[in-house]
């Protein structure tokens, strides 16, 4: 579905001239296979939120390539509406203070030109939102009310690719939980492939079928879930464990 | 409708000798500092040089500095200034005997050959003024201390056009040796000399101590600030920053009223507005005699004279009004004839939806005089559109092109000292700056020179020259156009005619004396 | 008597309710952990300890006393007062909580006053470092500026700190280090600590007591230990059961059936009946009062006839 | 180094925009109707004489090469001759900054000494329902009185009835710097009503988000008194826009100190600007709206620096991060 | 969402009142706005409500002549501005790039004119009239409003849900429509009402210097100008119009701030 190929992108930080140059990530190669879940890990500034970032097209790697569904990037992004989506990792912003919850719901249906009844009500439901959510504005929700309402956004239009970056968070467990279950549901119902960031390494264990740890900007091991948990292999993965 | 005025009484006024608005009280003492505000500076691209001068405002500043021959005194007699006296052996010779004792103000002694050459470079300059002069012969010195000018013919204005600044005397000598430039430099025999300038903010001016009228000025020193706003120049009035000063606005007695000690009075002059038709625009229905006829008719100057000038103007034909021997306005054909003539006029010319466009500039009270026009040409069923420009683009639009762009237009004439002088403006080809919308008629041309040229029955001349401008009303005369000057009656005696010709305000400044020396 | 005694408190936002006559004491030196779901109340709780809250917040009802004043109805002047000696609160944001146009050393002497040792405080939460003194708060990594806004908070040895997830936008090992940071600084000092959480094991393993809110109630408040491993609330047994980290892999774990309340006015029964597996008639309509079941307070009424595991639930058959 | 390149970087847009003021003023007084031939010379002027005037000023160039001329002299610090008093534009501006310059200091000045604490305390009263309702009135009256309106009035009553305070008359600051503020205060305080309204009510919005930053709540958390948060807090932060707000006040105050010079009659660039407009004095309109242009992008490099000062993560030598 | 506050709808109600009483110019109600009626400078009496002026016509209808003309040239002129920098501000802050650098480039360079005399020059170059003070107001409003806007937009463009809609396949329009403008929209109101006030300032002025609209129409910068050289003589004339002018200023400024606090419905919180 998606390949990360040696991807490297570089930022220069600061005025022309003494730029500061900072390899968010460097030689990256990852992959997600049809109906997987990529479980992203790693540290604060590793390089998780840009992988996610190249991942969607979002940011153009300075070296190496990407292809998704076999294919380099289109250079109209139109052409990959409703293809993927994406949790993104701030709840403050995530969600357009002068729309109605619902609008914002319904928005990537709209751009595919779909008005579907209830998908957006359904969708609320299945995140654990009551319709009448539908009425409010963002301003008016919780941190944890805000996230689960861009994670229904990112999921009703049942896209093929999903990049959750640190979707649950703020959540706290039993809704975490719904949450996670709800993802592996729809997974298990029309199988989409995704990219699952997160500290947690416990809600990376739950949903990700294989799992990659990232480290200053380089994935320093890629396992399945199963042996990642039971026999990590690099030595920043056993610290990672450690903690948990 | 018409308006009726309130005209607040004159009790401001003081009773002054005949002739006078003012007079200024010989026994107060001399000395001190005179604070003058005037709206606008002298700006011209010739500079300071008098004979180019071609703005009121300039010659008013230029006076304090320069002298003439001869000048007007009150009610527009002549009198003599620097020429002691004059002889008139015929009608077409005057010898100027000339005031002994009279220096520059760099100290040189003023001799015949300043007074010859002066006249002769005005006349051979590109001045508006030499034509004002009349036709001109020779000019010779005739012994020491005595100028003679030979005319052509006999021209009645002649003395008149001396009496203005245009036709100063200047220091001839330091000027063909090209140490002074009188583009730049004051140099002349008047009571003041010009200590500094700056452009378009202040003058100052201190006596002149070598001048030879012994007594004067009274003044030492003259600071003249340049105030373009109304406002600026009433509160000055008003706290006492400046002794006297000219104003724009036709109700500033109004306004001034109960100001403590601030006296307003208002100047008559001979300059008065008119209409301009232009009747070289192709295609325009103001070619048509009979249209412009009716317009005159429909005019109704007497309302504008009361309503656009608050009752302070007065209705003129061509010859200022108020001017002595200039034609009486209600005698005009136009000012018998009705509403309904007028209108007929109009169909005969098949014009009867006639709408124009005014173009006016943007100082008062200009707009206010174009706004009664509209509604005088409405009753007649024309349509006037105004057109409100600056005075840069009113001149561009009005003089810059031949034939000229607009319909018609709007502005004001200096009224000079003698009912013949302004006439000669409506015959383009001498005026020149009107042939771009103005056919001459030749006619009209005619009866303008005779009358100037007639010193036997010039009323009568100038009553046919303005009948026949009356009818060919290319350019109306509409009123006089006043002046008003305020001054603090605790700071200041001033001496202020009752009618100016060449809208000097500041003519018998060398008279008035300062009550509070400051 | 218990240094932060919140009583029977409710709070209106324009068109919800946000507490809904909540309860909760917190004891000199005690660390009571405040968990549940996501909306439940929280942060307006701990907000309200201190009068913090946001102005479209209205207190309906009840009292919130800190050392036995009512922080709702003091004089400013006495407020301020109790918010300075008595009273610290850390927030979720660290970054967002210093401000951004003073420089880290700047900041603490101003909130020391004259004659505070900026380098002490900053050692204290082991910071000593002279660049972390002129650096400005951008400049820091989040746990950095949570450490020094936890060096604030604490500079005045207050007697009680509100924790409103401090550690939340921290990765885990820094969470950690925050975590034993706060928990060791308070202790020193004497200091309680309320302390806002999504992190069960965490609270189970730190906190003296544990508070469960549910739909603007404190539900269940007791011994952390008990409440989480044994818990007499049936949300409590929910959430406790639902930690993704403690399933193994391949489990699926179930969530609590059903959706979070919102509450727009006074639920007028337990606001878990309609989610609750053991609901009866009268949790519909009647609201329930405490009961102490064990060690623990408990907001239900069928607490004390039922025997909750955190992973199983059961009936216990009478 | 990196202090050098935004320099560098401030200058080659600075020169940009003044030379697309340049274009553009050039290009509009050449617009405009009215040659100023026919203004300076009257009605009867002759074509020759027009033409020979023309040619002294070099007006009968074709425009790009009047154009390039211009510039050149400008680049040399010759910014022409006046063709009214024929004086030296850059010698006569510079006698007429000082005038100008005072009453925009001042009006700025009056603008935050005033403006500034009016808006903090109207923030800081402001309720949830768009309350801080006279704060509104108050700051909306002041935009509502033009300048012209309270300028003529204050003349007048000033004028009338002795206040203490003098109008219609100039005293330059280097004669006697007392009566020099006697006379420019009414003037100033004329032309800062708008800006202080304004200032006011930018001061009140930026207050009003920096009061809801988590960073405030943590220092009322910590007990501090209110004025304690606005002093250390509350102004630094949200001063940014307001400061940048000041800077570009500054284009419009040069622009009403014009109409204040006018009504007060104060020898300033501003009322000469007029006036030079209105006699198509090329020379000076095009080097007055070059100096005007010069002192606006002064002001906001200042304002820049000084925004970077206030803010660290906008300064000049911060990274940039997303 | 909030309901407009009590002030702002009073502020509505007051501009209701003069947009009637404009409309009521139109329909003849008052009388000709132009027609001598009466002596000069006549205090208010029958036949003239609110007095004559020094033409001796009656102030009333001219005042209701000027609301109409004023708010008409203000409003249009500010709507331009608005749609203007609008589109410019949202696209080069979205955009960013060369698009950017040359808009910000122009504005900067209006920007550095003082107001009145780009006013005037425009007003000069376009020949004085209702269409040279519309182009004048529009290009003293554009620069601030313009630069506004665009910093609105930049920061807005980096929101995650402009992202997300990136993501969802949305097309620039869409973006810049539902999510950029929404919310830079009370920045548009906001400065919408200042360049409202600052427009109708403007038009004032360049009456003032006699480049407003051409007589004998009125507008309020005309009226006011007028009644100004005879406030002593003839205060009605301008406490009428000025009245009027203040109120429509208060009003706008009153309207736009609740409007703001409507479309940017925001926490508010105390200091203690
Ligand atoms: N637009 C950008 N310009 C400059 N530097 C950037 C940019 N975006 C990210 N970085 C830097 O790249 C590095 C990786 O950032 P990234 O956001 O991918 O980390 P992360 O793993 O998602 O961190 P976190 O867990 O805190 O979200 C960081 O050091 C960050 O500062
Ligand atoms: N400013 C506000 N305006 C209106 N409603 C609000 C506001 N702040 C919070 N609420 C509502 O109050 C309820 C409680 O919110 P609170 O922030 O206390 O929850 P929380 O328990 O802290 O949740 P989370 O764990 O998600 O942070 C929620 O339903 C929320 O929607
Ligand atoms: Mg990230
Ligand atoms: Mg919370
Ligand atoms: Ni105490």
């Amino acid at each position: 579905m998606l390949e990360l190929d040696d991807v490297t992108v570089t930022f220069a930080a600061g005025p022309p001239f003494r730029r500061i140059r900072l390899d968010a990530m460097r030689h990256v190669s990852l992959s997600v296979g049809e109906g997987e879940t990529l479980g992203l890990v790693g540290e604060s500034g590793s390089g998780k939120t840009t992988t996610s970032r190249v991942a969607l097209g979002l940011q153009r790697p300075t070296a190496g390539t990407v292809r998704f569904d076999g294919r380099p990037f289109p250079r109209r992004r139109r052409e990959l509406a409703g293809r993927m989506q994406a949790v993104l990792q701030h709840p403050h912003w995530s969600l357009n203070p002068r729309m109605r919850v619902g609008q914002s719901v319904a928005e990537p249906l709209d751009v595919l030109g779909r008005t579907d009844g209830n998908a957006v009500t359904e969708m609320l439901e299945h995140v654990g939102l009551s319709a009448d959510f539908a009425g409010r504005y963002p301003h008016e929700l919780s941190g944890g009310q805000r996230q689960r309402v861009s994670i229904a956004r990112a999921l009703v239009t049942r896209p093929g690719f999903l990049v959750f970056d640190e979707a649950v968070s703020a959540l706290d467990v039993s809704v975490q939980v719904q949450i996670l279950n709800l993802i592996k549901d729809l997974q298990a119902e029309y199988g989409f492939s995704a990219l699952f960031i997160s500290h947690d390494l416990g809600a990376v264990r739950y949903v990700a079928d294989r799992i990659a740890v990232m480290r200053a900007g380089e994935v320093v091991e890629t396992a399945d879930t199963r042996t990642f948990y039971t026999a990590p292999a690099h030595e920043y993965s056993k610290q990672l464990l450690e903690a948990l | 409708a018409t308006g009726t005025t309130t005209t607040p009484a004159p009790a401001a006024q003081e009773t002054a000798a005949p002739g006078f608005l003012a007079v200024a009280d010989q026994a107060l003492a001399k000395g001190g500092t005179l604070n003058l505000q005037v709206h606008i500076d002298s700006g011209a691209a010739t500079g300071y040089d008098p004979q180019l001068a071609d703005v009121a405002t300039t010659w008013q500043l230029l006076s304090l500095s320069y002298e003439t021959l001869v000048t007007v005194g009150p009610d527009f007699g002549v009198q003599p200034l620097l020429a002691e006296k004059w002889d008139t052996p015929d009608d077409k010779t005057y010898v100027f005997h000339l005031r002994k004792g009279v220096t520059f103000s760099n100290g040189r002694e003023m001799t015949a050959d300043d007074v010859v050459g002066s006249l002769k470079r005005l006349l051979a300059s590109k001045s508006v003024w030499a034509g004002q002069l009349g036709p001109v012969e020779e000019i010779t010195k005739d012994g020491d201390g005595k100028v003679r000018v030979t005319l052509k013919e006999p021209y009645t204005p002649f003395l008149a056009a001396l009496a203005n600044v245009p036709a100063a005397i200047l220091p001839m000598k330091e000027i063909d040796d090209k140490s002074v430039d009188p583009a730049t430099t004051l140099l002349g025999t008047g009571p003041y000399v010009v200590e500094n300038h700056r452009q378009d903010v202040s003058w100052t001016f201190k006596r002149n101590d070598a001048y030879w009228n012994q007594g004067k000025p009274a003044a030492d020193t003259l600071n003249i600030t340049i105030a373009p706003e109304e406002a600026a120049r009433i509160a000055a009035l008003q706290n006492g920053g400046a002794a006297l000063a000219t104003l724009g606005n036709v109700d500033s007695e109004t306004m001034l009223a109960g100001a403590k000690d601030v006296k307003v009075v208002t100047q008559a002059t001979t300059d008065f507005y008119y209409l301009m038709l232009n009747s070289l625009k192709p295609g325009s229905k103001l070619a048509d005699p009979k249209v412009r006829q009716a317009i005159g008719i429909a005019l109704d100057t007497q309302q504008i004279a009361d309503v656009a000038l608050g009752g302070k103007g007065k209705p003129t034909a061509i010859t200022p009004a108020g001017l002595p021997g200039a034609c009486d306005p209600a005698a005009l054909p136009s000012a018998a004839r009705s509403l309904d003539e007028a209108k007929q006029l109009l169909a005969e010319a098949g014009a009867q939806n006639l709408s124009f466009t005014l173009t006016i500039f943007n100082t008062e009270p200009a707009p206010a005089v174009a706004q009664v026009i509209q509604q005088n040409l409405q009753q007649a069923g024309i349509t006037v559109k105004i057109e409100q420009l600056d005075e840069a683009s009113w001149s561009g639009k009005v003089y810059g092109k031949a034939p000229a762009e607009f319909d018609a237009a709007m502005s004001w004439f200096a009224g000079y000292a003698d009912p013949g002088m302004v006439t000669k403006w409506w015959n383009p080809e001498t005026a020149g700056f009107n042939a771009g919308f103005m056919k001459p008629d030749p006619e009209l041309s005619k009866l303008i020179d005779a009358a100037n040229q007639q010193p036997q029955d010039r009323a009568k001349a100038l009553a046919d020259v303005c009948a026949r401008a009356d009818a060919d009303a290319q350019m109306i005369p509409l009123v006089t156009r006043p002046s008003t000057v305020a001054y603090r009656a605790d700071a200041l005696s001033p001496s202020l005619y009752a009618t100016e010709g060449y809208g000097n305000v500041l003519r018998l400044v060398a008279d008035a004396r300062v009550k509070k020396p400051q | 008597m218990s240094l932060l005694s919140v009583r029977n408190l409710v709070i209106d936002y324009d068109r919800t309710r946000a507490l809904d006559g909540a309860s909760l004491e917190v004891a000199q030196g005690e660390t009571v952990g405040l968990v549940g779901e996501s909306g439940s109340g929280k942060s307006t709780l701990g907000s309200a300890a201190g009068r913090l809250l946001p102005r479209a917040a209205r207190r309906t009802e009840g009292e919130v006393l800190v050392a036995g004043e009512p922080v709702f109805d003091l004089p400013d002047g006495r407020l301020r007062h109790l918010r300075r000696r008595h009273l610290g609160f850390v927030f979720q944001d660290p970054i967002g909580s210093l401000d951004p146009t003073m420089r880290v050393g700047a900041q603490l002497r101003l909130v020391l006053g004259r004659g505070g040792d900026v380098r002490f405080h900053l050692g204290r939460v082991r910071l000593d470092d002279p660049r972390v003194l002129r650096a400005y708060p951008h400049q820091l990594s989040g746990g950095m500026a949570q450490r020094v806004a936890i060096a604030m908070a604490m500079a005045t040895s207050p007697d009680l700190l509100v924790a409103d997830e401090p550690t939340a936008a921290l990765d885990s090992q820094v969470r950690e280090e925050v975590s034993n940071m706060i928990f060791s600084l308070a202790a020193e000092a004497g200091t309680s600590i309320l302390w806002l959480s999504h992190d069960l094991p965490a609270v189970a393993r730190r906190c003296d007591r544990v508070a469960v809110m549910y739909g603007g109630r404190v539900v269940e408040s007791g011994p952390a230990r008990e409440v989480l491993g044994n818990p007499a609330h049936p949300y409590t047994a929910a959430l406790a059961g639902s930690a993704p980290a403690a399933a193994a892999h391949g489990v699926r774990l179930e969530p609590v059936p059903g959706r979070p309340p919102v509450l727009t006015g006074p639920s007028p029964g337990c606001a878990f009946a309609p989610r609750c597996a053991f609901a009866e008639e009268r949790c519909e309509h009647e609201r329930p009062a405490p009961v102490r079941v064990r060690d623990q307070d408990v907001l239900c009424h069928r607490a004390a006839g039922l025997r909750l595991g955190p992973s199983q639930q059961e009936e216990v058959k009478a | 180094m990196r202090l050098l390149m935004w320099w560098s970087g401030r200058a080659l847009s600075s020169a940009a925009t003044l030379l697309g003021v340049s274009v553009l003023i050039f290009a509009a007084v050449r617009l405009m109707p009215g040659g100023f031939a026919e203004t300076v010379l009257g009605p009867f002027a002759t074509a020759e004489q027009k033409a020979e005037l023309a040619a002294r000023y070099g007006l009968d160039q074709p425009v790009f090469m009047q154009y390039g001329h211009w510039l050149g002299a400008v680049a040399g610090g010759d910014f022409g001759i006046s063709m009214i008093s024929r004086q030296p534009v850059g010698a006569e501006l510079l006698a007429r900054l000082p005038v100008t310059a005072e009453l925009t200091v001042l009006a700025v000045a009056a603008s935050v000494l005033l403006g500034v604490p009016l808006g903090v305390l109207t923030a800081v009263r402001a309720r949830p329902t768009g309350g801080g309702g006279l704060g509104r009135l108050v700051s909306g009256l002041g935009v509502s009185v033009p300048e012209f309106v309270l300028g003529s009035l204050v003349v007048f009553v000033f004028s009338r009835y002795t206040l203490g305070l003098e109008v219609g008359s100039w005293i330059p600051l280097t004669q006697d710097p007392a009566a020099n503020l006697a006379t420019m205060i009414l003037p100033a305080a004329v032309l800062s009503v708008f800006s202080i309204s304004v200032t006011a009510r930018t001061t009140r919005d930026a207050v009003m988000g920096v009061l809801v930053e988590p960073y405030v709540t943590a220092a009322v958390g910590r007990g501090e008194s209110p004025w304690f948060i606005v002093r250390h807090h509350v102004l630094r932060n949200a001063a940014t826009p307001v400061v940048t707000l000041v800077g570009t006040t500054t284009a419009y105050l040069l622009g009403g100190a014009l109409i204040v010079e006018h009504v007060f009659n104060l020898p300033g660039v501003g009322s000469y600007l007029v006036q030079a407009v209105g006699r198509r004095d090329y020379a000076v309109v095009q080097a007055g709206v070059l100096l005007a242009a010069g002192v606006f992008i002064v002001m906001n490099v200042l304002i820049d620096l000084l925004v970077g000062a206030i803010d660290p993560r906008l300064g000049v030598m911060a990274g940039r991060r997303s | 969402m909030r309901k407009l506050d009590r002030l702002s709808i009073g502020g509505l109600a007051c501009l209701a009142v003069l947009v009637l009483f404009a409309l009521g110019s139109l329909a003849g109600a008052g009388g000709d706005p132009d027609a001598i009626v009466g002596p000069r400078l006549q205090p208010p009496g029958p036949g003239w409500w609110l007095g004559t002026d020094n033409l001796g016509r009656s102030v009333l209808p001219r005042v209701m002549e000027g609301v109409g003309t004023t708010l008409l040239l203000s409003s249009i002129a500010v709507l331009v501005t608005a749609v203007l920098s609008a589109a410019f501000g949202i696209l080069a802050g979205y955009r960013g790039g060369y698009l950017n650098e040359l808009v910000m480039r122009l504005v900067e360079v209006l920007y550095s004119f003082p107001a009145i005399v780009l006013a005037i020059l425009v007003a000069a170059v376009l020949g004085p009239g209702q269409t040279a003070a519309l182009a004048g107001i529009v290009l003293v409003t554009i620069p601030l409003m313009t630069r506004l806007v665009r910093a609105a937009a930049v920061a807005v463009s980096q929101r995650d849900y402009v992202t997300s809609a990136v993501i969802s396949g949305a097309r620039l329009p869409r973006v810049l429509l539902r999510h950029v403008l929404p919310n830079v929209a009370g920045t548009i109101a906001v400065q919408g009402t200042y360049a409202l006030s600052v427009g109708i300032a403007v038009e004032g002025g360049l009456s003032f210097l006699g480049f407003g609209v051409q007589p004998p129409q009125a507008s309020l910068g005309v009226l006011i100008q007028q009644g100004g050289t005879y406030m002593i003589a003839a205060p009605w004339l301008i406490l009428g119009p000025g009245v009027v002018l203040v109120a429509a200023i208060l009003a706008i400024n009153v309207v736009g701030d609740g409007l703001r606090d409507r479309l940017e419905p925001r926490e508010t919180r105390s200091l203690t």
